[in-house]
């Protein structure tokens, strides 16, 4: 029993900070793709609402591709094709040198088009939420499209939404363990790793379960604190 | 000068992560010999084993040392140095497992493991499974030993050294090796970007440059008690 | 005409065809196999946590939100792995109560950490479908006298289906997608099959294809979806 | 332009257009079909209902009206058990209803209620909502079920409708689905809850001349409306609810010209203008 | 039992009764801010809107009635251009709303509206709720729209309530800030659809008083509404729709003693009882 205590342990026998470490890196990759991930959802939500048929299509199509490549895919597509890409970019312009593209930025890129998939879908139903009358009366104060979609939309948009960005979020958080095939090393990579140096492995996947259990909790706990911010104006005085 | 050496580092005893960050192993160590012979300074990158020719091809390091068996397919993708040690595969089972041959016919309607993506793994396949056995590949040996050891496989088709380090470290003994499987030593060797000719030629001569000093001779007895080579 | 058949071979490479295609099959039936047990499973696991959920007892309350924060909460990936190379460890035991047969087979217990994940989402699906019926449906039952079994299958189901229907489908392609993780225990979907393809061949070509079936996998999805979403909702149509 | 404003109830209530003494009310010794002692009902700390007493005999109709958040509501979602009281008791067909659930359950079956917001069943139709109940709770069989649906949905006028959805009905339409669907379970007591408010005026009328046909037919009926047409001309007690408590019990002509208490006044005085 | 049922609008309309003549009425000179000719609008296949000639001078309080389903809405949404029309022609402050977006947005500034279920934005206060447009179209400054925003507040009887949201204000109280929401834009023409459908009558009053306020101040309104109270004493002018048609178009008083129409007949006598 010390002895499993041990390998959990800081330091020089113990897998503790490695874990750490792989969870701060899956901590940092998720929340990178964050600030991309929504927001692009969200404009492919409205895409598809949009009255011009060519914004309607590249976000029908956006959505199932993004949602149903494998992310695994996603990833190679990002991280090799790019630098594929560039690198035959600038052979043409006669520089004969590799280009490294940046793991974590390749991560973060794939994931943030996975993330906006699948939240497209969650906004598009949050939108059919809001009552049409909102719109209206937005249009007949003679709101602007921008103030609209800001003052009035989203706000409310968030409420509805919340449930459904909370279940990709604990998602993505799971999913980023792919990143390992790109030489990431995120708390499943040291799990593993930590597995073959030690022969444990029920011991380390246990553990992995109970940092991402954690690490949900600990969202859990932020996002229903936005769903009560963004529902405040339901609680009765 | 740095030399980007890229490694799975799942493979004990050849390349395995220890707790204090690093690698260890006979990979490692020979890589390490290799790098002070070519007078560079050895970076280790551990990578997937499945994404570990396409990051060599993207140039996320410049040469794999990672018991990597030489193989047409791998060849037509990656330029291979000279071979740095050569194995042949092993069988094992249960220990009150009643067979006794290495014979394909003899494992018939039996369960087969073996680490995808490998030698062993290819191997298992076209010859046990075409036999008549049913093969089960895992992602890594480990999780192969461990059902061999539960009763879910028959037996485990493994490189040798590998095999024989698992069954070491096991501390309760559950099974035993059934043998060598013969007409299966394969070379392992380097690989390097195809073309990347001088990289190639530079490791060639360093690793018979240890050969010849006997440092390669010296870790080979720390690890197996005999030169592997 | 002739354009097409010229092309065809260098879109599918005929060595790669033979070789692979009847496996890549194989592992695409794997894929609907898994997920449309899996689901099934998980439906009605997922119902009788919604159940729990809303029950007056404390403790199954408390029991079902533990079960679904603990299968949303940590990856698959490891459930599975703790489901299978844990249960091994008692070997003896399930061979006392002859269920050894069971947790030895990977299918199975692919099967088993599969349902029990999905249930765990899919009700949490169902819970929000059911928040979003007007409790002025629930009271018309009980004012028609109405037992509680009637209500929930005559009026409540219908109606939630209809909800949730959106959700459930991106949970579906999440599990299409997940299967891949059943290789982790030698059970081999589309995924599993075209990287063991791409480790021996080094072709990318063998990932478009999983690319491509997964797209069409997705698109027939999304189409039947729809379809039952309208047969539905056709009350709401004037 | 500063002329007093006139709106919906625009005539004070004169004795000569009393309606004509209604004929059919219950004897003074009928038995009660509902009887309530000592009702009190709270939300969390809000007292919604205060002691509360009151008989209602078989053949009764009562209009409850009053103040909106008198609690009226409240007491009629009572009498079904759609709420449950804290203290007090509740009697219905002779039946404890604040006892156990599986032994009020068979007398709620004769309770039927029709909602402000009708709770149709979007997803069936006409028919389907009507027969439901009596296939499932009275067990009858299909063809009888059906008959009896056509039976009363052509008694209020919806025979045509059978198979539209709730949604391709209009205000009106609805509510007389919902009334049929309750008179389809044969209940000896139907609560109406506002079965008028999401109405326009024309469809107001469709909905009160089914409710006057039904009083005829001799169901015992409670009704919580803010038409004071229909009190006058239907009913025959008035309750006057404000904050909680019943502060006037009579009949509608008593109600209307004289009511006793100051709250009923300023009441009657807004709604009259 | 058998007495004809009365309700709503229990009252023939009788000479006597008819309210003093409305002093304010426009000058036959004034300019028209509404201009209609030849509109027609289709939804699908079904015909709303047929034929409908309208002039509206500055200072007219018009009434719009017609029975359900007749394109009162559609008509007052075409003018606010929440519904465009295929035919036809509609000037309003002098300005095309059948041509480009960007040149009737100016002008739709100066039209508010006041929706028959409020449409307040339910996550802002009452506050926010009427400054949001002054400061974002108008430009106002933080202070200038909050003092505006009092001010009409306090006009409705709201000031009391500034920092509440709409969901803790009861249903006459939330018309009553969408009305002031409407006025802190200064509009010159305020159009209300339904305005007190929702509401019981204690509330009505409440909304109607607030509206009596309004017209005397000289704002052009249009308001379609059945509370023919209302019409009686505020319009100026009512205008009687059915099926897509304006087939009444003249003062109160002549409306509901001498309508012309047969349809208008028997809509004033189904609700006149
Ligand atoms: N679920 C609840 N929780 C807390 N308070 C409630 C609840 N339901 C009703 N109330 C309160 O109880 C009081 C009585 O409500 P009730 O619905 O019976 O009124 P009502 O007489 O039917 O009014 P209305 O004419 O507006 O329908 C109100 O003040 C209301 O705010
Ligand atoms: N979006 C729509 N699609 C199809 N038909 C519509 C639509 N909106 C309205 N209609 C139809 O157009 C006609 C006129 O509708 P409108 O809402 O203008 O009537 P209204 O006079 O306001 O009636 P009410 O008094 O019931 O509000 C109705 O028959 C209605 O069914
Ligand atoms: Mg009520
Ligand atoms: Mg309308």
């Amino acid at each position: 029993m010390l002895d499993l205590l041990q390998l959990l342990s800081w330091g020089e026998s113990g897998w503790g900070d490695a874990l750490l470490a792989g969870t701060l890196v899956t901590i940092l990759l998720a929340l990178c793709c964050v600030p991309f991930g929504f927001p692009l959802g969200l404009l492919v939500a409205l895409g598809s609402q949009s009255r011009h048929a060519a914004a309607r299509l590249s976000a029908t199509v956006f959505s199932t591709v993004f949602r149903g490549l494998p992310e695994l895919l996603t990833l190679f597509l990002v991280y090799y094709g790019s630098q594929i890409a560039a690198e035959r970019l600038m052979r043409h312009f006669g520089y004969e040198g590799g280009i490294v593209v940046n793991a974590f930025v390749a991560g973060v890129v794939a994931f943030s088009l996975v993330l906006a998939a699948f939240s497209s879908e969650v906004w598009l139903g949050a939108f059919k939420a809001i009552p049409a009358g909102q719109g209206e009366a937005a249009r007949a104060l003679g709101l602007s499209r921008w103030t609209t979609l800001r003052r009035v939309t989203f706000p409310q948009l968030m409420r509805v939404a919340l449930p459904g960005l909370t279940n990709n979020w604990l998602t993505l958080l799971k999913d980023t363990s792919l990143v390992s095939t790109i030489s990431l090393a995120d708390i499943m990579r040291q799990t593993s790793q930590a597995v073959t140096a030690t022969r444990e492995p029920v011991l380390f996947y246990s553990a992995a379960c109970v940092l991402y259990l954690i690490l949900s909790a600990a969202s859990g706990l932020l996002f229903s604190r936005a769903e009560h911010h963004f529902s405040r104006h339901l609680h009765r005085a | 000068e740095t030399l980007r050496v890229g490694l799975e580092a799942a493979y004990p005893p050849f390349s395995a992560p220890s707790a204090k960050g690093g690698y260890v192993g006979f990979d490692i160590d020979i890589a390490n010999a290799l790098c002070r012979q070519m007078q560079v300074e050895c970076q280790f990158v551990a990578q997937d084993w499945d994404g570990i020719i396409p990051a060599l091809m993207a140039r996320k390091f410049d040469a794999i040392i990672s018991s990597m068996a030489v193989t047409k397919e791998r060849a037509e993708q990656v330029d291979f140095t000279g071979r740095y040690y050569r194995t042949s595969m092993s069988v094992a089972v249960p220990r009150d497992a009643e067979a006794g041959s290495l014979d394909a016919a003899a494992f018939k309607g039996k369960v087969v493991g073996a680490q995808s993506s490998s030698t062993p793994g290819m191997y298992a396949e076209d010859v046990y499974g075409k036999a008549g056995a049913e093969v089960r590949l895992y992602p890594t040996a480990d999780e192969a030993g461990s059902d061999l050891a539960s009763g879910r496989l028959d037996a485990l088709v493994h490189d040798k050294y590998p095999l024989i380090e698992w069954m070491r470290k096991r501390s309760h003994d559950c099974c035993r090796l059934l043998g060598d499987l013969p007409g299966t030593m394969d070379d392992i060797a380097i690989a390097v970007r195809k073309g990347d000719d001088a990289l190639r030629t530079r490791l060639d001569e360093a690793i018979l440059a240890i050969r010849a000093d006997g440092s390669y001779q010296r870790i080979s007895q720390r690890y197996f008690g005999l030169d592997i080579y | 005409m002739e354009s097409v058949t010229s092309l065809l071979p260098r879109l599918l490479d005929p060595a790669l065809l033979e070789t692979y295609g009847a496996r890549m099959l194989g592992g695409f039936w794997i894929t609907l196999k898994l997920v449309a047990l899996s689901f099934a499973l998980g439906w009605l696991l997922g119902w009788l946590l919604v159940l729990g959920r809303l029950s007056r007892h404390r403790l199954v309350r408390g029991l079902s939100r533990g079960y679904v924060y603990f299968f949303r909460g940590s990856p698959l990936l490891a459930q599975l792995f703790l489901l299978y190379y844990g249960m091994s460890a008692f070997r003896g035991f399930w061979q006392a109560i002859d269920l050894w047969w069971f947790f030895r087979d990977p299918w199975w217990c692919a099967l088993l950490a599969f349902s029990l994940n999905t249930a765990a989402y899919q009700a949490e699906i169902f819970r929000g479908s059911l928040l979003a019926i007007p409790a002025g449906q629930k009271e018309a039952c009980r004012a028609l006298g109405l037992g509680p079994a009637q209500s929930f299958l005559r009026v409540i189901l219908p109606q939630s289906m209809r909800i949730a229907i959106g959700p459930l489908g991106n949970e579906m392609i999440l599990l299409v997608k997940a299967s891949a993780i059943a290789s982790l225990v030698t059970v081999y979907d589309v995924m599993g099959v075209t990287k063991l393809a791409y480790s021996r061949t080094f072709d990318f070509e063998i990932y478009l294809w999983a690319a491509a079936l997964y797209l069409l996998i997705v698109e027939v999805l999304r189409r039947t979806l729809r379809i039952m979403e309208g047969r539905l909702s056709r009350h709401l149509g004037r | 332009m500063n002329a007093p404003l006139q709106h919906r109830y625009l005539q004070h209530p004169r004795a000569e257009d009393a309606p004509a003494v209604i004929d059919t009310l219950p004897a003074e010794d009928a038995p009660a079909v509902i009887d309530i002692r000592g009702l009190n009902k709270w939300y969390g700390d809000y007292h919604a209902l205060r002691d509360i007493d009151l008989r209602v005999r078989q053949g009764d109709r009562v209009v409850l009206c009053g103040p909106s958040g008198s609690g009226k509501s409240s007491l009629i979602r009572c009498i079904n058990r759609l709420e449950e009281a804290q203290y007090g008791r509740i009697e219905v067909l002779g039946a404890d209803l604040m006892g156990a659930a599986s032994q009020a359950a068979p007398v709620l079956r004769d309770v039927g209620m029709v909602f402000q917001h009708f709770n149709l069943f979007p997803h069936l139709t006409v028919m389907d909502n009507c027969t439901l109940a009596p296939l499932s709770v009275r067990g009858l069989r299909r063809r009888e079920a059906q008959e009896r649906a056509c039976h009363f949905l052509d008694k209020v006028g919806m025979r045509a409708h059978l198979h539209k959805y709730p949604a391709q009905l209009s205000g009106g339409q609805q509510q007389r689905v919902a009334i049929a669907r309750a008179l389809c379970m044969e209940p000896k007591i139907i609560l109406f809850d506002e079965p008028t408010a999401a109405l326009d005026p024309e469809m107001v009328k469709e909905v009160l001349d089914v409710m006057v046909q039904l009083a005829d037919s001799g169901v015992t009926m409670l009704c919580v409306t803010h038409e004071m047409g229909f009190a006058r001309q239907v009913a025959g007690r008035v309750l006057f609810l404000d904050e909680g408590r019943i502060v006037e019990d009579g009949d509608p002509a008593a109600f209307f010209t004289r009511p006793r208490s100051d709250r009923a006044r300023a009441f009657l005085r807004q709604i009259l203008a």
